[in-house]
């Protein structure tokens, strides 16, 4: 086997693999009950999914400028997408809204 | 496939007047720039759509490609200065609404025109 | 394949197009007008308008938001009544759509490149840019030379518009001030996003420069780049609190870059009538008649990267400010 | 392979559309246009490679550092308007 296949494989697996948690984190998104487990699997997803696709495109690209600006753009993006869920989480948190386990919990303590 | 290649007409088509409705059908002032908006964004996507060439690429120069076919430059150069000037031209409308609010405390169309009535 | 892509784009962006006008409330139809940006841009991208697709990125997602949600902060959330007349305007709209599809079957099949939009002009655009000009990006080339009045015109558009807004939204309104100075003190309760955002702040600056230097060469240009350099100083704003900013880049040269550049850019066009050229002609500014056309589109460029950065930022201290009356 | 993730995220835009439809807090509205924002990057990424021009990428670069800003508006908006209510129920009582 030679390197080149070696390499082609693995990036199409990162990439196959991203593209399956993407959809994950869609569905999740989209299905998932309250707000708090929406933004789980929105958030933890849009960490993993962009990583795997983008080192599959680098492993894809070589090394070139084309990598370099694609690291760039894994980095932003795994700074900016927690720091938003983050701040998202904390901004409907002082709103007062709670999340749906919080407040069964709490009514159980009632009984 | 032939249908297809008609369809990015038809959504500007439609996008037009969707745009076009919210302007002239909603109330709110904000609603009708919003879309004023759509309106201007259907407009942009039907000159870029003209401009596409099968088989073209992007109208920047590749190093060292022959025969290398391009999509035609000069839709896109209207379109990009128009997309600087709506923005300016939307914060002006959004201006004037603002102090619209500020004077008669409404930015519903029927309302003011109420107000103006008496 | 593209094209396929192209239509689930397409459908997209039109159902998100009804969404916007359906839904009653306003905050909800800003969000989704973000997205019908980012739509719209990924759409200009595959249509081959890679100039274009980051111009929308950088008006569209983040200028665009700001400023709806300034003038719904002075304004109202919700809309009361959802519309006059509806079934008059449905009339009309649908009477309007199915005309403008019926004229669709008329037109040049998409991407034909016998067309006659193809024919005239664009030809010798694309052919006399690697003579005359000599510079990659043909986009940048139509725009600052071969198109220079129309940009010219473009540029006082902005400006106007900017002007405009400084006029009506500097008189005073009347009411009294509010004692808590709400943008005075930014997102002091965040500290993530305040931190990261810090970090941040400078790549985008760095990236504006980029994008304003490298427009010869690739993608970008003088009204991307002040887009961008908007963005970044309204970033710094949001954190840090509107005084900050201002501390930064104070109004009077906010009012300086916006008529500066604009003359920077006629001043261009001057220089070449006095060197015996035409207006707005780049040749006779060098001996060589390429090293005069790239030192021309540098300096309109920059010309217009000035004025841009100043409008936007102009227009968005003026909301700001207004708000806190 | 480009085009099967380029179909993944596509399906992922629509769910995210969706949301962002349905809403129904406002919360849900901002964590779908954000959600949306990350998968346009990653499209325009791979969009590059299958139109075989990478030197595009600059756009999804600009998409990653734009984009947050919408989120940090939306917050600055709730803040203000929650002091703002603050403000009207002192008036108030």
């Amino acid at each position: 086997m030679s390197l080149a296949l070696v390499i082609d494989i693995a990036s199409w697996l990162l990439l196959s693999a991203g593209g399956v948690f993407v959809f994950i984190g869609g569905l999740g998104a989209l299905r998932m009950p309250d707000l708090y487990t929406r933004m789980h699997a929105a958030s933890v997803t849009d960490t993993i999914g962009p990583a795997l696709i983008i080192i599959g495109i680098i492993l894809q690209a070589g090394l070139t400028l084309a990598s370099v600006k694609l690291v760039a753009i894994l980095l932003f993006l795994l700074l900016t997408g927690p720091t938003a869920s983050n701040a998202l989480a904390s901004a409907s948190l002082l709103a007062g809204n709670r999340p749906e386990y919080a407040k069964a919990l709490s009514e159980e303590e009632n009984q | 496939m032939a249908l297809l290649e008609l369809y990015h007409y038809w959504v500007f088509a439609v996008l037009l007047m969707i745009g076009f409705y919210a302007v002239i059908a909603k109330l709110n002032l904000i609603k009708k720039l919003i879309g004023l908006s759509l309106f201007q964004a259907a407009v942009f996507l039907l000159y870029i759509t003209m401009g596409k060439v099968e088989g073209g690429t992007a109208p920047i120069f590749v190093d060292g490609a022959i025969d290398q076919l391009y999509s035609n430059p000069l839709p896109q150069v209207l379109i990009l200065t128009a997309i600087v000037v709506g923005i300016s031209t939307l914060a002006l409308g959004l201006s004037i609404v603002v102090r619209i609010q500020e004077e008669y405390d409404t930015i519903e169309e029927h309302e003011i025109q109420e107000i103006d009535r008496q | 394949m593209t094209i396929i892509f192209s239509f689930f784009l397409l459908t997209m962006l039109v159902v998100t197009a009804i969404a916007i006008v359906r839904i009653q409330d306003l905050f909800a139809a800003v969000m989704l007008s973000g997205i019908f940006s980012l739509l719209l841009a990924a759409n200009f991208f595959l249509l081959d308008a890679a100039d274009v697709a980051l111009t929308e990125a950088a008006v569209g997602a983040g200028i665009s938001t700001v400023l709806f949600l300034s003038a719904l902060a002075m304004t109202t959330d919700k809309e009361k009544a959802p519309s006059s007349n509806r079934v008059i305007a449905l009339i009309v709209v649908t009477t309007t759509t199915l005309a403008l599809i019926y004229a669709t079957f008329d037109k040049p099949a998409f991407g034909d490149p016998d067309a006659p939009i193809h024919q005239h002009v664009a030809p010798w655009y694309l052919e006399t840019t690697r003579e005359a000009i000599d510079i990659p990006n043909v986009v940048t080339a139509v725009l600052g030379s071969f198109r220079g009045y129309d940009t010219l015109g473009e540029v006082f558009v902005v400006f106007t518009a900017g002007i405009g807004v400084l006029f009506i939204l500097g008189a005073p309104s009347g009411k009294p001030r509010q004692t808590t100075d709400l943008h005075s003190e930014g997102l002091r309760h965040y500290l993530v996003p305040r931190v990261v955002g810090r970090m941040l702040t400078p790549f985008i600056l760095l990236f504006a420069l980029y994008v304003q230097f490298h427009g010869d060469y690739g993608p970008g240009g003088g009204f991307q780049a002040g887009a961008i350099f908007a963005a970044a100083i309204i970033l710094y704003a949001l954190l840090e609190g509107e005084q900050r900013a201002l501390d930064a880049i104070p109004r009077s040269w906010l009012i300086g870059m916006t008529a500066g550049g604009a003359l920077l850019y006629s001043a261009v066009g001057v220089t070449g009538m006095l060197l015996g050229g035409n207006f707005l002609d780049y040749s006779v500014l060098a001996d060589n008649p390429i090293a005069g056309q790239h030192i021309g589109i540098l300096l309109i460029e920059a010309g217009v990267g000035i004025t841009v950065t100043g409008v936007l930022l102009s227009i968005f201290h003026a909301f700001a400010a207004r708000d806190k009356f | 392979m480009y085009y099967a993730v380029t179909f993944a995220l596509i399906i992922t835009m629509g769910l995210a559309l969706a949301r962002a439809i349905i809403g129904p807090s406002v919360y849900d509205r901002v964590l779908a246009m954000n959600m949306f924002g990350t998968k346009t990057v990653l499209l325009l990424a791979v969009a590059a490679f299958i139109l075989g021009r990478p030197d595009f990428l600059d756009l999804a670069l600009i998409y990653a550092l734009i984009n947050f800003i919408g989120v940090l508006a939306v917050l600055e908006f709730f803040q203000d308007r929650a002091a703002r209510r603050e403000d009207e129920n002192e008036v108030e009582s």
